[in-house]
């Protein structure tokens, strides 16, 4: 059987790859989207809060420009930002914005009839453009309605395993048909991945099953740096017992966190933006208001919204209350919510630059697989749907200027099959697994070490536990077996070898976080309580290697604004 | 296979069914009112045993005309357009579903004529046979 | 891909029909049934008053028949088909004027109430026929 | 911890009967039940239970997942005879000793509890599910008034989880009907007062395998796992069927 062939592949169904994959559509380049599952189901969806952009819609904010949104970005992540990229996006927020609302996107309005704007973490005006409490819903719906309004082919519950790479230029990519369980060669100009972010590497993850890191795992393995990886953003308000997201905006809107005393204890944290301080800080305090005894039995706090009003909450948080009515049974109009801290986004990622190209040639990656880097040390509310949709088309329109310019066309089909034999060597003989290790047990311990010795607080001693243990997961993880041998839809297959791509990554994590000496926003050390810009003003680069990550550093790009102590 | 092609397929447009489905509705409401009617005078209304005589009698008047009449032609369009909608939930190809619509009009049309000459012969004065 | 091919491709689903029938499509089935029965009524119906013109002894035999108690059953039956048909009726036409869709089930219920006690009425005034010397 | 950190142990727990929907069509023309006994915990819901048995009982068990929040529509399933949500939908709330977990029914099986959805986008497909204008765009954003946004709340909502296709009984018994889904999605755009393609919409929802073949029969609004009111969102298409015919816009 000949190859397949599409000028520009998009890997991953969430907003960044249909974004990208729009962009080259219109380019008229012919693209194809493959992904793990329908693109309506990709973790885009389940973003709650909303989209930033200095529209200056509301009232309170009509005087916020897309230099405060900026500057707020770059404070936010710690100063570890890209200055210019910070820019970029916040500069192409506006504009991609108004396209999602052209395109249909059910936004939330104001009296006037603009797009409603809500206050945010980390935010000085409210320029959180939303839909009710159901934002990433509204806009991956509308993409995808886009997408299917250009006949853009979506190969569906495809998985990608690894890239093709021809003399530094990728080629192509390597790919599984979960429904009948054959692996596919597949040729492309460019590549784009917007694959998501890494979040189940973590137990108490907010994220979607399907957020396994996998698509920066496979450019990782095909030589592309993995930058600023140990920078995970813990979300403050996960829900207490499985970790659904509660929206930052249940703050925005003006809910309360209250200790087991009753006390709003975010005064002795952030005494200017209480409740709305950015998330590190705010998650933060909650792990320490429940470290020192102040939490409810369990381990959790209360996030109060009964003094919103039935209205309001009906209005602007249905979702909120569903999940907290379905989940654990509280209907927030009569009770608080309980909530944990969860992870809930990796900062880091791919590296690419403003327009999403990598060190590879041909290679692209948006969203939140990639780090550009925008979101530094740490990322705002609000942030990351800008991300994908602003750098998803940055992307796409690169992607294509490329291919215009240096299309190779069809690569041979030696390569392809070349790398094809070897994926599916590797795939068959995990398929033939027949080890004492079992997979669930190695991934439970894996994401429990994560959380707890690499999580909110960290120090030496548990990040060189936690190393220690990932290494050793990987030694257990060459002894595996697998339940089932079958080819269709073979779950037990799929997660296994997704789990061998967690654990390099966790030890990317884990090592990175180990080496970075100070505390920087999401990454807070107890034996370093500081920023340190004199010698951690830098980004970490992660090279793979056989025996495991190598490390080096790049400078960040600092053009406008000079670190300074973040207070709120 | 599991990739499946975005495409806009030809759209089989039409035929409508707008007025079909309204007729439906105002004919169910009048049959109900007419029915009513009809019920009530023929069966439940006085003390009348259903004899040769009285309804020749009945079915002299003028009212009575009118009413059987537009229970006749409305109930056998809603009982066969009814009749069509059943059928078609399942599946029908166009053609089938044009066939289909142009027997009931026969049926319905023929139906109505044999049942008319019944109402109106009394009108008129005699039975069409004869009687 | 053919759609056409589920119903056959799907035998090993023992969950092919639903068992949680509830009240819309109980009141759909039995709208679906007696509108069925009432075409094949009228039909018979207009044949049966037809015969008038057949002459009076004709139609005199069929109506003697047509009110002896076994037939005064069979009529209240037809009273109740026609009775529910006619508010299921009321009720979807309801749905169409844009009303009452959210409380689909307490209006099918009321509707049936009110089919109750008409058809008690119905019933009563028959009796006279039943119970006649 | 999250959804699949937890093996629950089988000491002093209760114990469900789990019977779940088995069917391979490459390798097997048979379709049957496997029953285990599972230890169910307090918070458990089908979706974890679906997890413990691919991990513990039988890893050759097929079903779709990815949110676990009830916002994605991968996993709606037919359970204990009602169409739900398996990640919202916790065991305790059953009610039940015996859990039947089946595929969404009417749909061709894949595997096991996993559907060929691709009836259910085509029809989606079919209605031009995007918004269409005309007139030159608006250097901002469109004015839209709350009210009007409000009109669109209910069908905005849909998680395109297939339940209501998969219930209505003229998707059963006409596979060209366009169905609950794609007619709340047509709806969501005919009354979005940015839209300007109300003419050629219409086109696509009036006619014989269109809006006329919904019968009110409101199994969609039973089985919608997002408590969407599809039959009056068709209602509101007939009506403007109607309306277009006398003149109306």
């Amino acid at each position: 059987m000949p190859s397949m062939y599409h000028q520009v592949l998009i890997v991953g169904g969430g907003l960044a790859a249909l974004r990208a994959a729009i962009e080259a559509k219109d380019a008229g380049l012919g693209v194809a989207v493959f992904t793990r599952v329908h693109p309506v189901r990709s973790h885009s969806v389940a973003a709650q809060g909303g989209v930033n952009g200095a529209l200056a819609n509301a009232e309170k904010g009509a005087d916020d420009t897309i230099e405060k949104h900026a500057f707020d970005t770059v404070k936010g992540s710690d100063f570890l930002a890209d200055q210019p990229a910070a820019i970029t996006m916040t500069a192409d927020a506006p504009k991609r914005i108004i396209e999602m609302e052209h395109w249909g996107c059910p936004f939330s309005r104001t009296s006037d009839g603009k797009i409603a704007q809500r206050p945010f973490g980390g935010a000085g005006y409210p320029r959180t453009c939303y839909a009710a409490d159901k934002t990433g819903h509204a806009l991956l719906h509308t993409m995808y309605e886009q997408a299917v309004k250009r006949n853009i082919k979506v190969y569906e519950e495809w998985t990608v395993l690894s890239l093709v790479v021809e003399n530094g230029v990728c080629r192509g990519v390597i790919a599984l048909d979960l429904r009948d369980g054959d692996i596919h060669p597949i040729g492309a100009d460019a590549v784009i991945f917007g694959t998501g972010g890494t979040g189940r590497v973590y137990g108490r993850s907010t994220n979607s099953i399907i957020v396994t890191g996998s698509g920066m795992a496979i450019a990782y393995q095909a030589g592309v740096p993995l930058k600023d990886l140990e920078f995970i953003q813990f979300h403050p308000t996960s829900l207490f017992g499985n970790n659904v997201l509660i929206t930052e905006a249940a703050r925005g809107e003006g809910g309360y966190l209250r200790n087991v005393n009753g006390d709003r204890f975010m005064e002795k944290y952030a005494p200017k933006a209480m409740e709305l301080g950015p998330r590190d800080i705010v998650a933060r305090s909650i792990q320490t208001e429940i470290n020192e005894g102040r939490g409810f039995p369990g381990g959790y706090v209360a996030l109060d919204l009964t003094h919103l009003g039935a209205q309001k909450i009906l209005e602007r948080l249905p979702a909120i209350r569903d999940i907290s009515i379905n989940f654990v049974g509280i209907d927030p109009i009569e009770k608080p919510i309980p909530i944990q801290p969860g992870q809930h986004y990796t900062m880091g990622g791919i590296d690419t630059d403003v327009d999403g190209a990598t060190t590879l040639k041909g290679f692209y990656a948006a969203g939140e697989c990639a780090c550009v880097s925008v979101h530094g040390a740490n990322r705002l509310g609000g942030n990351s749907l800008l991300e994908t949709i602003v750098f998803g088309q940055r992307a796409g329109a690169h992607a294509s200027q490329y291919v215009k310019g240096n299309g190779r066309g069809r690569p041979s089909e030696d390569l392809l099959f070349d790398k094809l034999h070897e994926v599916r060597g590797r795939w068959e003989r995990l398929r033939a697994a027949d080890g004492p290790e079992d997979p669930a047990a190695i991934r439970d311990e894996m994401k429990a070490t994560m959380i707890e010795k690499v999580g909110i607080f960290r120090d030496a001693q548990k990040m060189t536990d936690a190393v220690e243990t990932v290494k050793r997961l990987q030694d257990r993880y060459q002894k595996v077996h697998v339940n089932y041998r079958g080819r269709r839809f073979n779950l037990d297959l799929l997660r296994t070898f997704e789990l061998g791509m967690k654990l390099q990554l966790a030890e990317v994590i884990a090592r990175g976080a180990l080496d970075r000496k100070e505390s920087r926003g999401s990454h807070a050390r107890t034996d370093y309580k500081d920023r340190d810009d004199a010698n951690w003003l830098k980004h970490t680069m992660a090279h793979h290697t056989p025996g495991g990550p190598r490390f080096d550093y790049k400078p960040v790009e600092i053009t406008k604004w000079q670190p300074e102590a973040r207070r709120y | 296979m599991s990739v499946r092609d975005q495409g806009q397929p030809a759209w089989l447009v039409g035929p409508g069914g707008a007025m079909a489905w309204l007729l439906q509705r105002l004919s169910g409401f009048i049959l109900i009112i007419l029915l009513a009617t009809h019920l009530l005078l023929l069966h439940y209304g006085g003390d009348q045993q259903l004899v040769f005589a009285s309804v020749t009698i009945r079915l002299k008047t003028l009212l009575f005309i009118i009413i059987d009449t537009g229970l006749l032609a409305l109930g056998l369009y809603h009982g066969l357009n009814g009749l069509r909608n059943v059928v078609l939930d399942y599946d029908l190809s166009r053609r089938a579903g044009s066939v289909l619509t142009t027997v009931l009009w026969i049926v319905g049309i023929f139906m109505t004529i044999y049942g008319a000459t019944a109402l109106y012969s009394f009108w008129a004065g005699r039975g069409v046979f004869g009687g | 891909m053919s759609s056409r091919r589920h119903l056959s491709e799907l035998r090993g689903n023992s969950d092919l029909y639903p068992r949680n029938v509830r009240t819309g499509m109980y009141a759909w089935l039995f709208h679906r049934i007696t509108g069925l029965a009432l075409v094949f009524y009228i039909i018979l119906h207009i044949f049966v008053i037809a015969s008038v013109n057949f002459g009076g002894g004709s139609f005199d035999a069929t109506m003697r028949l047509l009110t002896s108690k076994p037939f005064v059953l069979i009529d209240l039956t037809l009273v109740a088909v026609v009775l529910y048909h006619s508010l299921n009726g009321l009720r979807i036409i309801f749905f169409d004027l844009g009303y009452g869709i959210k409380n689909q089930r307490g209006i099918f219920w009321a509707l049936m109430a009110v089919g109750t006690v008409i058809f008690v009425f119905a019933a009563v005034a028959s009796s006279r026929l039943l119970f006649r010397a | 911890m999250s959804i699949t950190d937890t093996k629950p142990q089988l000491k002093g727990q209760n114990v469900a009967t789990v019977n779940i929907f088995r069917y391979d069509p490459s390798t097997t023309d048979e379709a049957h039940y496997d029953s285990w006994q599972v230890p169910i915990t307090g918070s458990m819901t089908v979706l974890d239970l679906l997890f413990y048995i691919l991990e513990h009982e039988d890893g050759s068990l097929a079903f779709r997942y990815a949110c676990r929040e009830a916002i994605c529509g991968s996993c709606a399933l037919y359970v204990n005879g009602t169409y739900r949500l398996a990640c919202k939908t916790q065991l305790k709330d059953l009610k039940a000793t015996e859990i039947n977990i089946s595929p969404l029914p009417h749909l061709k099986v894949i595997k096991d509890l996993v559907v060929d959805m691709d009836p259910f986008w085509e029809k989606y497909e079919r209605i031009r599910p995007y918004l269409i204008t005309r007139d030159d765009l608006p250097e901002k954003e469109f004015l839209q008034d709350p009210a009007d946004r409000l009109k669109m709340d209910d069908m905005v909502d849909c998680i395109l989880c297939g339940a209501c296709y998969s219930s209505c009984p003229q998707c059963w018994t006409d596979p060209e009907y366009l169905g609950p889904a794609a007619l709340v999605k047509m709806n969501r755009f005919t009354v979005d007062t940015r839209d300007q393609a109300n003419q050629e919409r219409t086109k696509i929802f009036d006619n014989e395998h269109g809006v006329w073949r919904c019968h009110t029969i409101f199994n969609c609004v039973e089985a919608c796992p997002k408590d969407i009111n599809q039959t009056y969102s068709i209602q509101h298409l007939k009506r403007r069927a109607v309306a277009r015919r006398f003149g109306g816009k």
